[in-house]
Parts: C-alpha cells; structure tokens; sequence
C-alpha cells in the first residue's frame, strides 16, 4: 500500500510517474534504435547532432524539474539555480581537461593549454584529484550541495522570504559569474574550459559516445524525478507544501521550516549540479555565461510554462521552450526575443497554471477516486 | 577592379565547368554563415553577416564559382557559446555546408573549433585574436599579436618615444595574452617593471573614475606614457568619456587601442578622442582603389550613405575571395582539395596591396596604425614598410616560442616543436 | 630640442611683427610654397616648416597652423589647390580656399588630401599657438597657455617669461607663470626656486623637484625633499578627496537607477525587470532629441529631461496596465513577466532603431572637468550627474511627503485594503505610482546617456545593480536607497583600488548578501503591507 | 549522499525533538508561568508586568477589550514575540524564552489562532496528518510511513471534528467553522499540554459552541487549556476561572461572577462602550 511503502518507491504505483517514465523510457530507446540501425541516407536515420540535441533539453529537463522542487513546492523563486547548474559543470569541465592529459596543442602532461600560455607554473590546489573520475563526479554533487548548503543555512535561519530571496540568489549568481570570469580564478576565464577529448576513456567524438551520454542523460532524468515525486509524495512533501502555505503555523505544529526549506534546496541544488556535469561533454564546453542571472530566470519560466509544482510541466516546459529556441534561431533569428518575451508574458498572465493547468483540469476527477480508493483500502 | 577580376574568373571557370560537367552546375556550393545576429555580440557580427551576403551575391552575379551558385546558409548562436558549437554542428551534418564563414569572440572561437576539427569542415575566422591556435581546418584572416600589438608599441617607442606603459585590457583571453606578449617584448626592450602598469576590467566595464585617475598618475611621473588599449566593446565609451574629461588628451598619453574600429567610433561622440590612436590592417580612410569599390558596394547593399566599414569586413571580403581562388584552383569545393589548394594563394586586399595565405593559416598584412579623427574616421600616421605574416605562436611567450606550425605536407602540423622536432600534443590528430 | 628651435623663431616672429607694419602680407606665392613644404616634407622635417610658417609674419599664418593641427588644412588632388576643410560628414565636405579664406562649397572627400600630422606635430604647433597666446587680451587663455607652459619653459624662453611677468597684471596667470620660470629654475639648481614650488601640486613642478632631491647639490636636495615632503602629504589629502568624489558620483549613479525601482518595488511590490529598459528608452529619448535638434546638444539634452520622463512614464503605464495588473498580489510573477517585457524592449530597440550604440554628443558646458587645484578636478558631466541625482531625490521626498497622490500612495503602501475601503481609488494609485518610478527611470537614463555607452544592452547591466541598492537600503523607503545608492558606491570605489574592479565588486555583492542575512528587511526596514514581500 | 548524513547529524544534535512523550515538570503546581512580563512596540506598551499562572490541567478563560494584549501573550508564550523584561516558564524546567517556536511547539504547547490558519493546498486528512504528534526531524519526516494506529487516531479525530467525509478534500473549500474545527482537531493530533486557544466559535453556530465548550471542557483534566474569547455567554459556559486583561497586565481575576461583579471591569467594559 502506497503510503506504507519505502519513500523511494511510492512514485512508482502513481499514475502521472508511470505514464512520465513510460513516456521518457520509450522516446529515448526510439530515438537510440533509429540512430543505430538506420544507414546515415535513410528518412528515418536519427543524427549524432539530433541526438546530442536531445541530450542537451534532457539536461535543461532536469535542471528545471531541480527548479520547481524548490518554486513549486517550497515557495522559493531561485533565481540562481544556474549557479549549480555552472558548478556541476565545471566539475565535470575540470575532470574533462585533466582527461587531455598531454595532447593539449602544447603537449604539458598536467598543465590545461589556457594554464601554459598565461604561464601558471603549477596546477592550482584545486584542480587536484580532478583527474579521478570518482573524485570529479563526487564533487559534481559536493560543489553544488556545498554552496546550497552554506548560503540556504545562512538564509533561511534569518528567515528570508519570497523577493527577497529571490534577489540575494541573484546577486549569488551573479557574484559566482563575475568570479568565474576573472583569470586569476584559474578556471580558464571568458575562455572557460573546452577541447575536451575523451571521457572514461571513450572518446566524446565518437556517436557511440554521443549516445551514450544521452542514454544517461536520460536516466539521470528518470531518476532524478522518481527522487522529486519521492519527496513530494512523502510526508516531508507534504511539510513542504506546508511550509509554502502558511509557514508560521507550521513552525506551532513543531516542524524546523528552516531545516525543511534547507535539506530540499540542498536536494534541488545537487539534481542541478548533476544535469550541468550531464551538459558540459554533450555541448563541449564550460564558460561562466551560464552562471548569468538571466539564464537562471529563463529557466524559471520554462518551469512556469510547463505549470508550477507538477515536476512533469517542468519537464515539458523545458523541452518546447529550447525546441523552440533551436527553430527559431534557425528561422528568424531577429524574432526569436519576441517570441521568448511574449510567451514570459502570456504564460503569467493567461496560463498561471501552466501547460500542465490545462492537461491536469481534464484529469483531476480520476485522481481524486484514486486517491480515495487508496484511503479507503487503507 | 577587384570585382572586374572575379567577373572574368568567375566566367571562364563558368565556360569551364559547364564543358566539364553540366550536373555539377546544378546543385549550390553552400556557404555557412556563423555569426550572432542577437544578444550582446550582435552588435559586432550582425554586420559581418551582411558583408558576406553581399559578396556572395557579387560573387553569384559573377557567375559563381565554377559554374554553381552559392547559396548562403544563415544561423544564429545568439551570441551564447554552446550554442555556437551546436550551430557549427547543425551547418556541417545537417546543411552541410563546404565552408563556414563566422565568429568574432576567442571563446566562440574555441568552442566551435572541436567540431569544426571533428566534422573536417572549413572556418574562416576574421577577427584579431591572441594566436596560440592553429588548426587544420580553421583559417585566420585576422591579425595576430605579431601583427597588430607589436608593430603598434614599436611605432609608440621609436616614433613617440614612450617609456612608461599602460596595458588596459578586459579580462579575457585576447588582452590576456596580448598584454603577456607585449610584457615580455618591453622587457626585453629594456622597460624596466615599474613603468609597466598592467590592469584588467569586467566586460562593459562602465565605471573608469579611479583607473583613468591611476593612468593619471602614472603618467604624471615625468616620461612619455602611453596607454596599449585591449579594451573590448561597451567598455570603450565610458572609458574615452572618462578619458576626455579628466583631460588626458592625445598629446600627453596616447591611447592605442587593438579592438577599437570605425564601428565601435560611430558610437562615440569622438570630438575628445582626437589624436588617439588604433591599430589595425585596414582603414574605411585608406585611399585605394579597391577600397572605394568596396566602400560604394557596401553603401549601396546596407543603402545606407554613412554606413562604416571596418577591418573584420576586410578580413572577411580577403578570405572569402582566397577561399573562391582555392576551389576554383582545385576544382572542387571539397574540404580537403580546398586546404592545400588555398596555402599560397594571393588576393589583393583592400589597402592596395596584396594578401597570401601561409602554411600556418595566417595571412600576410600590412600594420597600420591611424590617429582618431573628429568625424569618426581614423587618419593613417603610420604603416609598416612591408606586409607582416600572421605569427601562430607567439615568439615572445614562454611555453609557445619553440613552435612552429605548417600544414603542407610533410609537416602537416600545427604546433611542430623545433626543439623537440615532435609534432606537439596533437600529434595523433595530426595522424589521422 | 625642436620647441626650443619653433619658440626662438617664434619670438623672431614676434619681434618682426613689432617692427614691420601692420600688414605683414607674404605673396599667396610663397605661402603656397610653405604650403606645399609642409604637405610634401616628412614629419621630422615638417617640424623646421611650421616654425618657418610661425614666423613668416603672415597674419593667415594662425588660421593654418589651427586649421593644420586640427587637421582640417588640405589640398585638393585634382588641382593641388591648399583648403580648409569645413565639415568633414558625410562623403562630401564643404571646403574654403585656404589663401583667400572663401568658401568653395562642397567637394568629394576622395578629391581631398589631408596634410599630415601626427599627436608629435600637434603638441609643437599647440606649443606655438599657446605663446601667442601669452600675449592675447583674455585672461583665460593667458592663464591656459601659462599653465600649458610649465616644464615647457628653457633657457630661451625663460626670458621671453620673465619679460611677460613684468608686463602681466592678472594674479593667477603671474603665479603660474612665476611656478612655470620657477621649475625650470630647480632644474638648474636654483635653491631659492624651491621655495615657489613647496606646496605646488603641479605634475612638473614634482618631476623637477624630485630630481634636484636626487641631485648631487646636498643643500638643493634637502630643501627640494622638505618641498616634497610638504607636497606628498597635500596629495594624499586629495586622492581621499578625489576617491570619496568618484565613490559619491558612482553612487548617485546607482540612486538615479534605483530609485524609481524603489517606488514601484515598494509601493506596489512589482519586481519590475524591465525597469532597466525603462532606463534605456530615457536614454534613447536623448539621443532622439539630439536628432532632432543638430548642433545644440545642450538644448537638447536639457529638453529631453521631461521628455525622456515623458517617454519612459507613458512605457510605464503602458506595461502597467496591459501585464502588471493582471498580476496583482502575486510579485513573483511580475518578475517573470516584465523580464519578458525586457526582452521585448531590448529587441524592439535593435531592430527599430539599430544594433549598434548610439553617440549621444556631452555638451561643452558638461565636458571637462571643474579644477579645484593641479591635483584634484572634478569631472563636470558626473558632478551634474550628482547635482541631477540630489534633485530628482527631492522632487520624489517632495511628491511622497507634500502632495495628495504622496499621501494616497503612502496611505496604499501601509495598507491597501484599508486605504482602498477609505475611498483611495488603488488602481489609479497604481498607475500614477508606475508611471511615477518609470518616469524617473527615464530621466536616469537622460543621465546615464552623458556617462555610459547608448544601446540595447543599457539597461541589463544596471538592473541587478539596482535591485541590490534597494533591497539593501529597504523596500519601500526612499532615504533606505539614498543611503544605500551612496554608501554602496563609496565602498566599491574605496575598494576598487586595491582589489580591482571586479572583485570590489564581488565584495560588494558578498557583502549585500551577508547583509541581508543580518537584517532581512535592509537597511531601514519597512513596516506594513509592502515589507511582507 | 553524505549531505543527507551531513543533515541528520546535525539534527540529532537537538535532543529536545524527541517525540511526543512531553517531559514538563509540574511536580510544583503551575505548567506556565508568566513573570513581570513586559513588551512594547515603538514605544506602545502592549504587555506591561504581566503576571500569570496557570495550573496543570486546569481550564483558563482571558478576556479583555480588543488591544488588551491577549494575542500579543500568545505570543509570547510560542515564541514568535520575545517580551523585552520578565520570565516566562513552562513548568518549573523549561525556560520558554530560550527557545523558538517548533521547539515549544514539540515541548506540548498547541495554539489555534484568531483567524483559522490551515494547510488549505492539503487535504483534510494531510492536515491532521501533518499535525500528529510524531519524530518531526527532516529525514525522519521523509521516511515517515503512516501505521495502522496513525490512521486509526485521525479516524477518530475526523470523526470528533466531524469531518470524515470531507477528509480528502482540500483544507481550502472548507467554510469558516470547519476550518475552525479542523484546526482544534491539529491542535489534538499534536498531544499539547497545553492548549491555547485563540477565539475558538468566532462564525459557529449554537450547536457547534455547544460541541466546542464540550470538547474544551472534556480536555482540561490532562490537559491545560486557555481560551480567549470575547463571547461571554461562550465564556461563561465553560469557565472555572476567568482572568480580565486591561492594557496589558491583569485587571482582575477569579470566577465568572466575581470578575462580571468587578468594578473596575464593569468600568473598562462600559468605559470601552462594550
């Protein structure tokens, strides 16, 4: 019986998780089947490029569903979750440049090409253990959840709500991108980090290699929302919610709203983390653009496109927002701000459900009797 | 007169083909197009876009390039660098186009060039940039160090006399390098450390109260001082406003800037910047011929009387004419035919002289170096006896002095260590 | 030394004229024949020719060595005829004949060889201009020209200057002079000169003393370094000075961006994004005007003050009424929203009106800056910025506090349910509101077109800076933004030149950062309605 | 994941969260004890030495003119205001002006406040959920399973509050009174020593006081209640013992009649035209 069940597991026997799983499961296997057995010249022959595309919105797809964890069911508008996005990358970035090892154009065993021509004479400290791949991937979710922690434990102990925090996350991402830019850093600067050559030893140019890391990009997806629906379906989603609502009284009925706000943004932080190290060997490159503010808002709206505090709508947001990008940019470049702009408006103002709103208004009779029925057999 | 030129060429190659190969005149050469065209670095690229329209369609009303069409394929990366990448991708496995034209930034730059490499395409790349790269299949029609910073602080020493030295730059990549390289040639030239005053600024750094004071300063000391400008974009106006105000005018510290063109002037009120100087391998003010056709072309494309033009445009009109001679010179527009065919081949340039390819994918330029006029245009004062070759790697830095780079065969190597005689890091590239 | 030689010519010259009769006419022959020395010559040569100009007594000799140095004095390809250029816009230039001075009308700029000088030339015949100048009735150019003189000043010319002190009766061109004779005095060891240069804040006057300290003669370098010491300590006075003036004018800055946030933020808890390009079209507004009135940019600039209010309000409204007010109560949306709103106005712009920035001309009366002594100026368009920011800040103090729509606004802010019962009319309160805090975006965009780049991109790079200010100063509360907007600025120049712009800036936004974790409501908190966020 | 250990480690720390079973000493008579308790907003002194005593198990009932303070003592009590002077004590251990509000909360203090406040994007059910006494530290929260017995008790509850058959609909549809109830029956599920109650049958019918004054006097016993309350007939149904508070500090105390006998209350209320 669901709720008597491991939290881990609940999501499974949830209509919405299937028929999400269903879905994703399938569109990756299609899009992978195509790829392999269709000859290059074939109609139905999925490209290397389609699929690192896809690659690409699953990240993104993941980065927002991270995002309405946080907005949809905890309340908090981040507006720098870009920043986590950024910091996985870089970790998976950083892993990637000690992968070159010595076929950099300059041939140094250790030193990343952008090290040698500014002369740096050793590796800075923290590039250390970045050439182990358990140490890099360990950090893709440490980096993030680190920051998340120390700057969430800061804010919500002092109690600091809707714009406000939303503002501070700005000046967090903002304060990270102006830091990322400067050389000293030693994080390859405007330049960021790219060239890479191969990951645990398959090389990125290879299709195989392509396919591969959409197949996990995939996954990642899939887990990282069954992890989402988890929380949200527990009774911690449900404080959340609380927290969201009417946060004094849930501090009378004796919960640490701090403590709740601070673990599920940590959560939030690390899903994002892993959807940027997923990104940076797909599109190639790392540079601290992606810590800009405005990325971070673009990604809000996908989430509120979709439909807020539905985890699938970010999913869906996600995917029509970038596929439209790719069009547009493609078609008429000049109109592609118009369109992001007008749909930012119409989506607040018309749809403040999202396109989820308008899928769910059909469904939500049947959830109900589901729900009962679950109670009643209880 | 140039034109004339391709007229006659494109003709007889027309004549050419169609004897040949009547099918082969049917389907376009596709010519891909990679420059912004939204976001911040539209501003730039946006009109280098246009440039290559133009020329294509000059070139098409000629007739072509052996006897097919080019058909421009336009796409935007919005100035966002993955998307670069991406792009790059899109225009080699989807559209796939046999030549790409595109990119104004380092990064943009770096980030296409994997794929460009991969997908063995063709990018002509023509901006100034910090050198340091040179690859198989990407040709560099802007200056590099050698052939922009270092005639320019020549022409301040012995020409100005100057000895105390400013080196302005934003913080990236290209002031990086460039400000290195000119920090150990002064040193070299006997500049003592402490009149080098190094500083770098945020991109569309708007606040130059206390920097502009420091320049004030130091330059108050006594020596001739002069300011090496790697300031990029937005940052300039501020900066020369600054400038302007706090009364550092051209006869006390000149300011040679490397990123400052007729275009970034057409948005400056330019009456304070009289006297300051830039660097670069064409100005719109250079009295040839062949400038003036190119001049009235691009007046007549944009219809616009007051429209600039500006050295990327040069860049980009030399390697889009070396690119047209290399296939017709192969007879084909296949990428690798087109790489050997184009190493040595000579196409006037826009400053009455002539520009050649080079076995590093560098080209040869005259320096020019221009005084800031108060109607936006720049007055030449100074220009190097002779053309320079682009550099790849720099002589002047540590870890790329040893190399060299030449992609004819046998060599067929990019960063080729004379000391080690080994073919760098990149040598199982080079294999393939 | 080539001033020397154009100088000791010069006072031929000067003496010549004396003597000779008024008109002191060359043939138009020979002056073409300068003329043409000086177009054919090299550069080292040309110096010799434009001594030889100087003193060749010809009256029209000034109006070439201006016109050359100006770099407007040139010869026609086709007939080799010598002219001054006019206007040098557009493809065709409108040229005088530069012998008989009459005008030639218009004339392909490709027809028109420019005669060559470089920044070397340009401080030559400026040194010749400038001596003349010595000499002319006003005293304002006397007093630029003796400035211009120190560390200029030789053996030669040390004459000619002590013969002008006794002729010259204003104070300040005398002390200037005087500290001009007296550093060249120092460099040949004249102990009793030192005592003119102590407490000088002349850049020369330094070099020349800081040499004679070096100096082998022991009791010169003594008092010279006494003078220094004396200097140095006047000099730090004034660089605090100076970095308090540019921490003020950054922060007035940031107050002129932030401000009207502030009032649409705090009144009506709308997180405006597109307040920048509200900013931007102020800015536009400017350049527009300017279109519109050529060759009178400080008409322009002074109207485009209620029209960039105007422009920017009616944007305002405008947004209010067709997005923002379907959003009521729900702040976070009206982020998202008007950052969609942003995005539309940035590409409107682009594609309207173009890409590339525009150049917004800075009046005369605003450029240069205001001198207070050799050490310390301050830049004219940033103390008018400062000046304008003080203004506007009490206009809005005087609409909130004085007027009827201060006190609704007031009133909606404490309690919009409340005011609302007591008859306030909310939504026209809204609208005023937004219209009011857009319109002030306008008008610091009429200010920022005097400091920064005119285009697209405006308004982006000063929203985050914005929303810092006010949240750090308090929602709602228009002294918490003064003081913020101010201190903010301060800290980041005070900064600034130890760290480095960016990391000052870093610090700053850290410093924001902790800040608000300390005092969730900024620096003076709100009560009521609007602090609840 | 060593964050999640990261984060319970740093939970376990709070010994105080252990669940339910309340150890309050009340060896000495009184539960809470407020002592010289002053507090003053910009100047207005909305707690001026407040003294006050409640005993274990008893039913309190407050009253007083509006802006007497009685919200601003609650306050007080669960740690959302801290008072500027005096002692406030929860039994004779715990110092309740060192602690916040959760803590209090899970030491036994339930409060229902003025105007209902319920989880209205929850179900009925969830809100009781949520409210019930339980281990309410962040990963035990996410582990939490919902036993048989849990059920069983918000069955009951349900039923108490009478509504079983609203419990899965969302808080947000109930009506005024229902949220009123549903509320108090958060307030049982949390299993408080003490119960303060702010206004409780403000938009209730007769029946529903009459249900109300039942449940509250069927609680006090083992537990304590407080009732502020301005419907005397309400008060009077089920006071013992009555305490008037007047700008900010008692005015009088003791049985219903008594205080309604009091002077100087009679004075306030007429003064106040009440």
């Amino acid at each position: 019986m669901s709720s008597s069940q491991s939290w881990l597991l609940r999501p499974f026997n949830e209509r919405s998780t299937q028929l999400f799983l269903g879905i994703l499961i399938g569109a990756v296997a299609l899009v992978s089947i195509l790829h392999l057995v269709f000859p290059e010249d074939h109609a139905l022959h999925v490209s290397a490029y389609t699929v690192t595309l896809l690659g690409k919105y699953l990240c993104y797809a993941l980065l927002a569903v991270a995002v309405d964890l946080v907005w949809g069911y905890l309340g908090i508008l981040s507006l720098g979750h870009g920043a986590f996005f950024a910091l996985g990358g870089y970790a998976m970035g950083m892993y990637l440049m000690r992968q070159i090892g010595d076929r950099g154009v300059y041939g140094d065993p250790v030193l990343p090409d952008f090290m040698v021509f500014l002369n740096w004479q050793e590796l800075p400290w923290f590039w250390h253990g970045f050439d182990m791949a358990w140490f890099a991937f360990a950090m893709v979710l440490l980096a993030p959840g680190l920051l998340a922690l120390v700057f969430g434990f800061l804010a919500f102990r002092s109690r600091v709500t809707g714009v406000y925090l939303s503002i501070i996350t700005q000046a967090l991402t903002f304060a990270l991108m102006l830091a990322f830019f400067r050389n000293e850093m030693g994080f390859g600067g405007n330049n960021g980090l790219t060239d890479f050559k191969d990951i645990l030893g398959f090389d990125l140019r290879s299709d195989a290699t392509r396919l591969g890391l959409f197949i996990a990009t995939g996954i990642a997806l899939a887990i990282g929302y069954v992890v989402c629906r988890g929380i949200v379906l527990s009774k911690l989603g449900r404080v959340s919610v609380a927290c969201r609502d009417a946060e004094a009284r849930t501090r009378f009925i004796g919960y640490r709203v701090e403590r709740v706000q601070l673990f599920v943004f940590v959560v939030s932080a690390m899903l994002a983390g892993v959807a940027g190290a997923l990104y940076v060997p797909q599109v190639g490159i790392i540079n601290p653009s992606e810590f800009s503010p405005l990325f971070s808002i673009e990604v809000v709206v996908w989430v509120a496109l979709g439909g807020r505090a539905t985890l699938y709508g970010a999913v869906i947001g996600a995917l029509l927002v970038n596929y439209a990008k790719t069009v547009f940019t493609g078609v008429m470049p000049d109109a592609w701000l118009f369109a992001l702009g007008g749909l930012f408006v119409l989506v607040t103002v018309l749809l403040p459900k999202g396109i989820a709103g308008l899928l769910r208004r059909r469904k939500k009779a049947d959830d109900d009797d589901q729900v009962t029925g679950q109670e009643v057999t209880a | 007169m140039t034109i004339k030129k391709h007229v006659k060429t494109g003709l007889s190659a027309l004549a050419l083909s169609i004897s040949l190969n009547a099918l082969a005149a049917d389907d376009p050469i596709k010519v891909g197009i990679l420059h912004s065209l939204s976001g911040t670095m539209a501003i730039s690229e946006s009109t280098l876009k246009d440039t290559m329209l133009m020329l294509i369609e000059q070139q098409n009303e000629a007739g072509g390039v052996l006897g097919r069409q080019l058909e421009p394929v336009v796409v935007d990366p919005a100035s966002n660098w993955p998307l670069f990448a991406e792009k790059a991708r899109e225009l080699l496995e989807k559209e796939e186009v046999d030549v790409i034209f595109g990119n104004w930034t380092s990064v943009s730059r770096k980030s296409v060039l994997p794929v460009v490499e991969e997908l063995n395409g063709l990018l002509f790349y023509p901006v100034q940039y910090e050198g340091e790269e040179s690859s198989e299949n990407v040709f560099y029609t802007g200056a590099a160090p050698n052939q922009q910073a270092i005639p320019a602080v020549d022409y301040l020493m012995n020409e100005l006399g100057v000895e105390r030295w400013v080196l302005a730059g934003t913080d990236y990549v290209y002031p990086r390098t460039t400000n290195k390289i000119l920090e150990t040639y002064l040193r070299d030239h006997g500049v003592a450390e402490e009149d080098i005053m190094i500083n770098y600024t945020p991109f569309g750094h708007s606040n130059w109260q206390s920097i502009v004071a420091d320049i004030k300063k130091f330059g108050s000391e006594g020596q001739k001082t002069a300011v090496v400008s790697t300031i990029n974009g937005d940052a300039n106006v501020p900066f020369y406003r600054e400038l302007g105000n706090q009364g550092i005018d051209a006869a006390d510290i000149p300011v040679v800037a490397f990123s400052v063109g007729e275009q970034e002037l057409s948005g400056i009120d330019t009456a304070p910047l009289v006297g300051h100087l830039a660097a670069w391998n064409y100005f719109m003010s250079v009295e040839s011929d062949a400038n003036y056709e190119f001049i009235d072309a691009w007046t007549a494309y944009t219809g616009n009387e007051d429209a600039v033009t500006n050295d990327p445009m040069e860049a980009h009109f030399i390697g889009f004419n070396m690119w047209v001679d290399a296939v017709e010179k192969a007879g084909t527009a296949d990428v690798d035919a087109v790489k050997d065919a184009i190493i040595g081949v000579t196409v006037p340039n826009l400053t009455g002289g002539y520009a050649t390819m080079m076995p590093n994918h560098h080209i040869t330029k005259p320096v020019l170096i221009g005084e800031i006029q108060d109607n936006g245009q720049f007055e030449v004062v100074w220009e190097t006896p002779s053309t320079v070759a682009g550099d790849a790697w720099s002589d002047f830095l540590p870890g790329s002095k040893d190399l060299i780079s030449d992609w004819r065969k046998p060599l067929e190597c990019g960063n080729y260590n004379v000391a080690t005689h080994s073919c760098g890091g990149a040598a199982d590239e080079a294999a393939e | 030394m080539s001033i020397l030689r154009s100088l000791t010519s010069l006072l031929l010259f000067l003496a010549l004229t004396v003597s000779s009769v008024a008109h002191a006419q060359t043939s138009d022959s020979e002056a073409t024949a300068l003329l043409q020395a000086l177009a054919d010559s090299s550069y080292a040569q040309k110096e010799q020719i434009i001594s030889d100009i100087a003193s060749s007594g010809d009256e029209r000799a000034r109006t070439w060595l201006e016109a050359y140095a100006d770099g407007k004095l040139s010869q026609t390809k086709d007939t080799g005829q010598f002219v001054i250029v006019l206007t040098n816009r557009g493809r065709d230039w409108t040229v005088a004949d530069a012998l008989s001075g009459e005008e030639l009308g218009e004339m392909s700029r490709r027809n028109i060889d420019k005669l060559r000088i470089n920044n070397a030339l340009r401080k030559e015949v400026e040194g010749l201009l400038s001596v003349i100048d010595l000499t002319v009735d006003n005293a304002d150019t006397r007093l630029a020209a003796a400035r211009a003189l120190k560390g200029e000043v030789d053996a030669v010319l040390a004459e000619q200057v002590v013969s002008l002190l006794t002729t010259e009766g204003d104070s300040d061109v005398r002390a200037a002079l005087e500290e001009a004779l007296a550093i060249h005095r120092v460099e040949q060891g004249d102990l009793a000169a030192v005592a003119v240069l102590s407490g000088s804040l002349n850049a020369q006057a330094r070099v020349a003393l800081n040499n004679a300290a070096q100096g082998d003669n022991p009791e010169l370098a003594a008092a010279a370094s006494k003078a220094l010491e004396s200097i140095e300590t006047k000099l730090k006075l004034n660089s605090a000075a100076e970095t308090l003036y540019f921490g003020l004018s950054l922060g007035s800055v940031l107050v002129l961006a932030a401000i009207g946030l502030a009032i649409t933020f705090g009144v009506m808890g709308v997180i405006n994004m597109a307040h920048g390009e509200l900013i931007m079209l102020g800015a536009y507004t400017t350049w527009g005007m300017q279109q519109l009135l050529p060759g009178q940019p400080g008409l322009a600039l002074i109207l485009s003050i209620p029209a960039g209010f105007l422009v920017a309000a009616l944007a305002g409204i405008a947004i209010e009424r067709t997005v923002i007010q379907h959003l009521k109560g729900r702040p976070l949306e009206t982020l998202l929203a008007t950052f969609g709103v942003s995005l539309i106005l940035q590409q409107l712009v682009r594609t309207v009106i173009s890409p590339l920035n525009r150049s917004v001309v800075t009046p005369d009366w605003m450029s240069g800056s205001l001198m207070i002594n050799e050490a310390l100026s301050l830049t004219l368009n940033r103390l008018y910025v400062i000046g304008f920011a003080l203004v506007v800040f009490a206009g809005l103090m005087l609409i909130m506090r004085k007027t009827r729509l201060g006190l609704e606004v007031r009133a909606v802010t404490q309690n919009r349910a409340m005011a609302r019962s007591m008859g306030i009319k909310a939504t026209k309160v809204d609208i005023l509101t937004f219209g009011l805090g857009s319109g002030v975006a306008g008008l610091a965009g009429v200010a920022l077109s005097q400091i920064t780049n005119v285009g697209p991109n405006l308004g982006q790079s000063y929203i985050i800076d914005s929303f810092m200010v006010v949240v750090f100063g308090g929602v709602g509360n228009l002294w918490g933004t003064l003081v913020a907007g101010l201190s903010l600025g301060t800290i980041n120049q005070i900064l600034e030149p130890w760290a480095g712009a960016v990391l000052a800036k870093i610090v700053v936004l850290v410093f924001i950062i902790l800040f608000i974790q300390k005092r969730p409501r900024g620096l003076f908190p709100q009560k009521g309605r609007a602090a609840e966020g | 994941m060593s964050i999640f250990q990261e984060l319970s480690n740093r939970d376990r720390v709070f010994e105080f969260l252990a669940p339910a079973a309340s150890p309050v000493d009340v060896r000495h008579g009184p539960i809470l004890y407020l002592e010289d308790v002053s507090v003053s907003f910009d100047g207005f002194k909305a707690i001026n030495n407040l003294n006050l005593t409640i005993d274990d198990g008893e039913l309190r009932c407050i009253i007083g003119p509006n802006g007497a303070g009685k919200t601003t003592m609650m306050d007080i009590i669960t740690g959302k205001t801290r008072p500027d002077t005096g002692s406030v004590w929860f039994g004779s251990r715990h110092n309740l002006l060192t602690m916040n509000e959760p803590d209090i909360a899970t030491l036994g203090i339930g409060r229902k406040f003025q105007k209902p406040t319920v989880f209205e994007a929850l179900t009925v059910f969830e809100n009781l959920e949520l409210a019930m006494a339980a281990d309410k530290r962040v990963l035990q929260t996410l582990t939490a399973r919902l036993s048989g017995e849990h059920r069983d008790r918000i069955d009951e509850v349900l039923k108490l509050i009478g509504l079983s058959q609203l419990r899965n609909r969302e808080a947000g549809i109930l009506s005024h009174g229902q949220k009123q109830w549903l509320e108090i029956g958060m307030l049982l599920m949390q299993k408080p020593r003490l119960l303060l109650v702010d206004e409780p049958v403000a938009g209730m019918t007769e029946q529903e006081m009459e249900r109300t004054a039942e449940l509250l006097t069927s609680l006090a016993g083992e537990q304590s209640v407080v009732v502020v309350e301005h419907d005397m007939g309400f008060v009077r149904s089920i006071a013992k013992k009555v305490t008037v508070l007047h700008q900010g500090s008692v005015l009088a105390e003791g049985t219903m009649d008594q205080v309604s006998n009091d002077r100087k209350v009679i004075e306030v209320y007429l003064g106040e035209g009440a």
